[in-house]
């Protein structure tokens, strides 16, 4: 297989497997943590184990926590030199991920906020 | 050393010698990378599509214009059932990748059928949901908070059914053409897309669900 | 009719007799072509070689050339616009009513940004950046053919609804509620919606082909830092394109959804929020212009290196300013609707942002001002349109900078003052950066310079004409006169206005000259013709292979041993030793892109038509045809050493 | 030609300042945005004329013809020069930068304007096209005419019944958007009395172009007498709402004595009235017939 050769030099597929590897096992070990984050999360919500307020944090962590299982157990993305240019793109796309959701709730919340109807303020 | 980067489409002939193809030194990189990394680029712009569609939800979410909120209607259990299809189906579909590069193609079949199987399962119950909240009157033209929901799952929803599409296609592919390189490349690409839609799920059942029903 | 869903006699705008009258000569035309495609023989020639070629010189080309034909349509709406409202004032009330005057500036503005300016520069880089690249191709050739016609389909899409049906009439943005069902409920804007879906898929492929390009497909020594900086202009736009066209996307179908199936995301109804789709309209709409003014600024980057004889000065901060704003285009879309209300704390955040984008496109200035200083200038048609750039789109940078300040803003926001800044930084950047590209690398296209007598007359004509045209625009602003007026009661507009349509004249002699240019240089393309490949004594690599380039570019991938490659060549730094020549293998034609277009413009069509029988069977034979090339890819051709040695003696 | 270029530039802003336009403010509000606006420029043009003009001169000395101009085919590179065009337009941009940041807060469109005179409260509304104004404090109702005390800072309440627009009286200062379910706040105030023009400056369909109305800033005292005459105009009843509502432009401004208490709360929470015809016919629909007549 001719493809297989570009393994060997410094540039990765996303997703391409390193020859070798112990690849059943890397996939095993991705289903176990991010089981294990699920049912964290899943567990989480309604249990007074944790001061509530502070559920919604906890979730968010543990969800982005549960990308990154899938990220480097599933897509196989990691930091080593062969993946610069898929670990930039990654970097470029949740930038912007987080520049227009984040921007977007900051500008809507104070849209909402500003345009509030002063009388009636219950929603019909 | 210009010479013996001939083809720039197939594969690499710099021999190992000098610098990694692709980083500018050793002229173009080899087709398989460029095909994954062109559809990993692909795969950020649906993430950054989807991001669009969870800053409406977000933004719609408490806009019930009367009608019922997430914690009447989400149902946790059934979502976790999902959850677990979904991942599990991530696993199987991850062992199918490694048959399918062994060249095994019974194993590849079993472990593909099995990710169709764990991905349908997460169809016939996300359907089921939506379905039994329509009947409830709790469309996606009920309010706003309702047709954000609706199309973020069912975008969701689309995007595993199409998935599916493509996963039967591929199986034909195997079975017709062989494990050639074209073949095992959308393979690749397949489980890349898969994988991804893990992700997607996960913010999703945070978002919406997790969130939800606290209210 | 269920049969025929929506559609039925009364679509055809019979009673119109402009509309009929242009839908008449289009029909005339189009059929004239075809006659003669036909009778001269040509449909085989024009099948092979073009329709579906994968060569990413002729998808370029084919861009351009659709950008052209688009041109005429888009001016002569402005034109249209610019007549009617020198006339329209107090009792007189012009010659377009209401209902023509809000389509044509809706459809001016739609067709300009997505059918004339995006596929122009996009058409520049498809032919320009794999040349620079010294590669043989774009990353997915295939693929850029399907990017190509999925365009071709919306502007077929979108120039449908002027004979069948009617266009939109809420603005180029399609605000909501306007556009909601309650307010629109025409199909104007269910073609809107299509027509920019479909092509804004092929955007969205062309874009991640080139960014796979620039980054995994260059050659032999071409590292970042040695890619010329049209190259990372394209990279920039392509970048932005990826990360944009999805927010489009997605936005469009919300808005489609609520239209066909009542769902409430910006209804004034259930919940829904206008303020949303504003939102993440122009969260896709400010980068979009950026998208449009990179690819530019390395067209004059590339232009005035080569005319200047020099190097570009600060490449490296180049470079990072064309980053910076990659990234900054990001963060400033709120400034489009300052006046909504958010507040002072998110109007200022957002204004400063926009500001700081002044700062690397200022560097970008001076770094083209001191490229011009040392050296020795040759002004040829480009570089006059480069010249002509520079003081103009400071001008058009000035005011936007303007806008961005919230107080200022609060006064100009949607007023003709806003208009002129737009049609300044489009007019004075983006189309004058086309047509130097235009210029500059229409010999490699085809082997043979364009004259330059009319290239000169365009000049002044269309500088001069833009001035006329638009300058009035700024002072009609600052007196109040708002955007988007069918007629207006104040008198002492009439004079500026009447001004600007004379610069609409003008710049029609522009558009005059050019034609006659092509015109004048295809008949003398013998006395034109450019034998050497290299007819400005470029820089890059695009001039070290022949032209027209053959198909694959170059018989042998040069070895790249700095920035501006071939200049370095050309002094002797660079020796390029023979290497024996390596048989190559060239992507076969597809007629995937073509047969599948045709079966996404059926679906398009019934989608607007709500003709749900017509759209099931698009869609099945879409998929059909993709299952088709699934399994019967056309593959790969091998041109062995021998064949090649037979094509290219010099080799 | 450089010359010219600023010229065609500078001009326009020398001539609009006769007309009734940004340039020729009448209030607080527009005279602090007409001061920005003109600060900014001048601060822009500090480097854009040098730019212009190198633009020329290096043109024009470094064209091949001239042989006393040094050609320096190697020169790419300059630490310092690289230095200077970062931090110069930095500079500007700072100080364009404050500038807009404070003036955002400033002039910001909720702010109160400091000032003797109590405010006087006005709710408008924007219809399909045209432009209700109630006063609940007098309890009467315009269209398309505001007639406004000169001096005394104006509150503005704004929302639409119908699509997006924008409220705007150039002469005035600030635009804000009226949007269906929402309401906005402005506050503007006139120096003198005076005539000023009204825009919608916001694309509404067909009949977008008609939407204009008149400012009218009065002496107080004459405030106080036209409210009292105004009252005894028919009242706004239901009906009267109604067909106002429906699409169309009014021929001229009106008058009413009464209006319903809370109707513009209505509009807001979105329960009032719906307009006469049932909302089949579009923005851009064939016959509108005018309404109010
Ligand atoms: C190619 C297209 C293009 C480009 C390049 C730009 C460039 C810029 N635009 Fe423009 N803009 C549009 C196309 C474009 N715009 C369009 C189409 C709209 C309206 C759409 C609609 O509503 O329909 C719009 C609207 C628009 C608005 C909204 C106004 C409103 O709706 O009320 C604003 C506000 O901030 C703005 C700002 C800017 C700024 C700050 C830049 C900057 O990038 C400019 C930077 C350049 C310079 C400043 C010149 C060179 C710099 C120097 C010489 C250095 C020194 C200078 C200083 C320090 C000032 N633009
Ligand atoms: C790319 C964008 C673009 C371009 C080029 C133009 C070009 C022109 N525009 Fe346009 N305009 C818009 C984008 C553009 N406009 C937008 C977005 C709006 C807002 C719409 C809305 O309100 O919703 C608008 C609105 C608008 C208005 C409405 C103003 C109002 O709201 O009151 C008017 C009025 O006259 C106008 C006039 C003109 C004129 C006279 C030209 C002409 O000067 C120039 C005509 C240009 C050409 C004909 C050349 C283009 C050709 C090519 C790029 C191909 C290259 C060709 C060769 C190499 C041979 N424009
Ligand atoms: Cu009708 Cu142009
Ligand atoms: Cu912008």
């Amino acid at each position: 297989m001719s493809e297989q050769k570009g393994d060997r030099h410094l540039d990765h597929a996303p997703g391409g497997h390193k020859e070798g590897a112990a690849r059943f096992s890397t996939y095993a070990a991705g289903l176990g943590l991010a089981l294990l984050l699920t049912v964290a999360s899943f567990a989480l919500v309604g249990s007074g184990a944790v001061w509530a307020p502070a559920i919604p944090i906890l979730l968010a962590v543990l969800a982005v926590a549960q990308m990154g299982v899938h990220l480097v157990f599933f897509l196989h993305i990691t930091s080593g030199p062969e993946n610069t240019n898929n670990t930039l793109a990654l970097a470029f796309g949740v930038m912007i991920v987080v520049l227009t959701v984040g921007g977007t709730l900051w500008i809507m919340a104070h849209l909402d906020h500003n345009m509030m109807p002063m009388a009636a303020m219950a929603k019909p | 050393m210009s010479g013996e980067i001939a083809d720039p489409r197939h594969e690499d002939r710099s021999g190992g010698k000098g610098d990694p193809p692709g980083h500018g030194e050793g002229g173009p990189a080899p087709k398989q990378v460029t095909v994954a990394f062109g559809f990993w680029i692909f795969l950020l712009s649906d993430i950054i599509m989807f991001s669009g569609l969870f800053a409406s939800y977000a933004v719609l979410a408490p806009n019930t214009a009367g009608g019922p909120a997430g914690s009447e209607l989400f149902e946790l259990r059934l979502v976790f059932v999902e959850t677990l299809c979904l991942l599990f189906s991530s696993f199987t579909c991850g062992v199918m990748s490694i048959m399918a590069v062994k060249q095994r193609a019974g194993a590849t079949y079993l472990w593909a059928g099995l990710t169709a199987l764990l991905g349908l399962s997460f169809l016939a119950i996300e359907l089921y949901e939506l379905t039994h909240l329509v009947l409830e009157g709790a469309g996606p033209t009920r309010s706003a908070f309702l047709s954000a929901l609706f199309t973020l799952v069912g975008a969701h929803g689309l995007h595993v059914a199409a998935g599916l599409a493509w996963l039967t296609v591929m199986m034909g592919q195997v079975a017709t053409l062989g494990f050639t390189d074209a073949v095992q490349r959308r393979l690749l690409c397949f489980g890349l897309y898969w994988h991804a839609l893990d992700i997607i799920w996960v913010a999703l059942f945070t978002v919406v669900y997790l969130y939800g029903v606290m209210g | 009719m269920t049969l025929l869903g929506r559609l039925s006699w009364d679509a055809i705008p019979l009673h119109e007799p402009i509309v009929m009258v242009t839908a008449g000569v289009l029909f005339v035309v189009l059929l004239g072509t075809g006659a003669t495609v036909l009778l001269k023989g040509w449909l085989p020639y024009l099948w092979r070689e073009w329709i579906t070629s994968v060569d990413h010189k002729r998808i370029g080309v084919m861009y351009c050339l659709l950008a052209l034909v688009m041109l005429i349509r888009g001016f002569a709406d402005a034109l249209m616009m610019r007549s009617h409202q020198a006339m329209a004032v107090g009792a007189g009330k012009g010659f377009l009513p209401p209902d023509h005057y809000d389509q044509i500036f809706s459809a001016h503005g739609t067709i300009m940004i997505f059918f004339v300016a995006m596929p122009f520069m996009i058409g520049l880089m498809n032919f320009a950046v794999p040349l620079q690249l010294g590669v043989r191709d774009v990353a997915f050739p295939t693929l850029n053919s399907v990017s190509f016609w999925l365009t071709a389909t919306g502007v077929l899409l979108i120039n449908t609804s002027l004979v069948v049906g009617e266009f939109a009439r809420t603005g180029w943005l399609v605000y909501p509620p306007l556009s909601e069902r309650a307010f629109s409920p025409g199909v104007g804007v269910d073609y809107y919606l299509w027509a920019l879906q479909i092509s804004g898929a092929g955007t969205l492929l062309g874009g991640i082909n080139l960014v796979t390009t620039i980054l995994k497909m260059r050659a032999p020594g071409m590292r970042y830092t040695r890619m010329p900086i049209f190259c990372w202009t394209a990279l920039a736009s392509n970048l932005l394109i990826v990360a944009a066209f999805p927010i489009l996307t997605a936005t469009l179908a919300m808005l489609t959804l609520d239209r066909y199936l009542g769902f409430h995301f910006f209804t004034n109804e259930a919940g829904g929020n206008q303020m949303l789709f504003v939102n993440l309209i122009w969260a896709w709409g400010h980068p979009e212009v950026y998208i449009l003014v990179l690819p530019a600024f390395g067209v004059f980057s590339e232009v005035i290196a080569t005319f200047s004889g020099k190097p570009l000065f600060g490449y490296r901060s180049m470079v990072l300013a064309t980053l910076a704003i990659c990234i900054l285009s990001f963060m400033v879309w709120l400034h489009h609707f300052f006046t909504m209300g958010a507040g002072a704390d998110v109007n200022g955040v957002f204004g400063v942002m926009t500001m700081i984008i002044a700062v690397p496109t200022g560097v970008k200035v001076f770094n083209w001002l001191f490229t011009m200083y040392g050296g020795r200038l040759r002004f040829e048609v480009p570089m006059l349109w480069a010249v002509a750039f520079i003081p103009t789109f400071v001008v058009g940078g000035m005011t936007g900078v303007l806008l961005a300040v919230p107080p200022a803003d609060f006064v100009l926001h949607n007023s003709v003052f806003l208009v002129a800044h737009f049609h300044n930084v489009i007019i004075g950047g983006v189309l004058f950066a086309a047509f130097a590209g235009y210029t500059y690398w229409f010999p490699k296209a085809f082997g043979f310079r364009l004259h330059d007598g009319w290239g000169r007359a365009a000049v002044v004509l269309w500088v001069s004409g833009f001035y006329l045209a638009f300058m009035p625009l700024y002072a009609l602003g600052l007196m109040g006169m708002t955007r988007r007026l069918q007629h207006y009661d104040n008198p002492a507009w009439q004079p500026w206005l009447i001004a600007a349509w004379l610069g609409a004249l003008l710049i029609l002699g522009g558009i005059a000259s050019l034609a006659m240019q092509l015109y004048v240089s295809v008949r003398e393309r013998r006395s034109l013709a450019d034998e050497s490949g290299d007819p400005w004594d470029g820089r890059t690599l695009e001039w070290a292979t022949r032209s027209p380039p053959p198909p694959w570019n170059f018989a042998r991938l040069p070895q790249v041993e700095g920035r501006d490659a071939l200049a370095l060549m050309k002094r002797g730094e660079a020796e390029a030793t023979p290497d024996p020549l390596e048989p190559i293998e060239m992507p076969r034609n597809s007629a995937y892109g073509f047969v599948g277009a045709f079966f996404t413009y059926i679906t398009g069509f019934a989608l607007v038509w709500q003709i749900w029988w017509l759209v099931v069977l698009g869609l099945l034979a879409g998929f059909a045809t993709t299952l088709w090339i699934a399994w019967y890819q056309p593959g790969e051709r091998e041109i062995g050493v021998e064949e090649l040695r037979a094509l290219e003696p010099a080799a | 030609m450089i010359a010219a270029r600023r010229w065609l530039t500078l001009a326009p802003l020398a001539l609009a300042g006769c007309s009734a336009g940004v340039l020729d403010p009448r209030g607080p509000v527009a005279r602090g945005e007409k001061q920005i606006l003109l600060d900014s420029v001048a601060a822009m043009l500090l480097i854009v004329v040098p730019v212009m003009l190198a633009t020329v001169a290096f043109a024009w000395w470094f064209r091949a013809g001239n042989r006393r101009a040094r050609y320096r085919p190697d020169w790419d590179y300059s630490g310092k020069l690289e230095l200077l065009i970062w931090s110069v337009p930095a500079m500007i941009v700072l100080f364009l930068g404050g500038t807009g940041w404070v003036g955002a807060h400033l002039l910001d469109p909720r702010r109160p304007i400091p000032a003797t005179a109590a405010p006087i409260e006005v709710q408008v509304v924007a219809l399909d096209w045209k432009w209700l104004f109630l006063y609940p404090d007098q309890r009467v109702a315009t269209v398309n005419r505001l007639v406004v005390p000169a001096g005394a800072p104006i509150h503005f309440r704004l929302t639409s019944a119908t699509v997006m627009n924008s409220f705007f009286v150039p002469q005035l200062g600030s635009q804000i958007y009226a949007m269906a379910g929402m309401e906005a706040q402005l506050r503007l105030a006139a120096d003198r009395p005076g005539r000023y023009p009204g825009i919608a400056a916001h694309y509404s369909g067909k009949g977008f172009s008609d939407m204009t109305f008149t400012v009218d800033a009065l002496p107080a005292a004459q405030f106080t007498a036209w409210a009292a005459r105004a009252r005894a105009a028919p009242p706004l009843d239901e009906a009267r709402y109604r067909q106002l509502a429906r699409r169309g432009t009014v021929p001229a401004p009106l008058m009413f004595g009464t209006a319903p208490p809370r109707l513009f709360d209505a509009i807001v929470a979105q329960r009032a009235p719906a307009a006469e015809r049932p909302r089949d016919a579009s923005n851009q629909g064939e016959s509108d017939a005018e309404a109010g007549k």
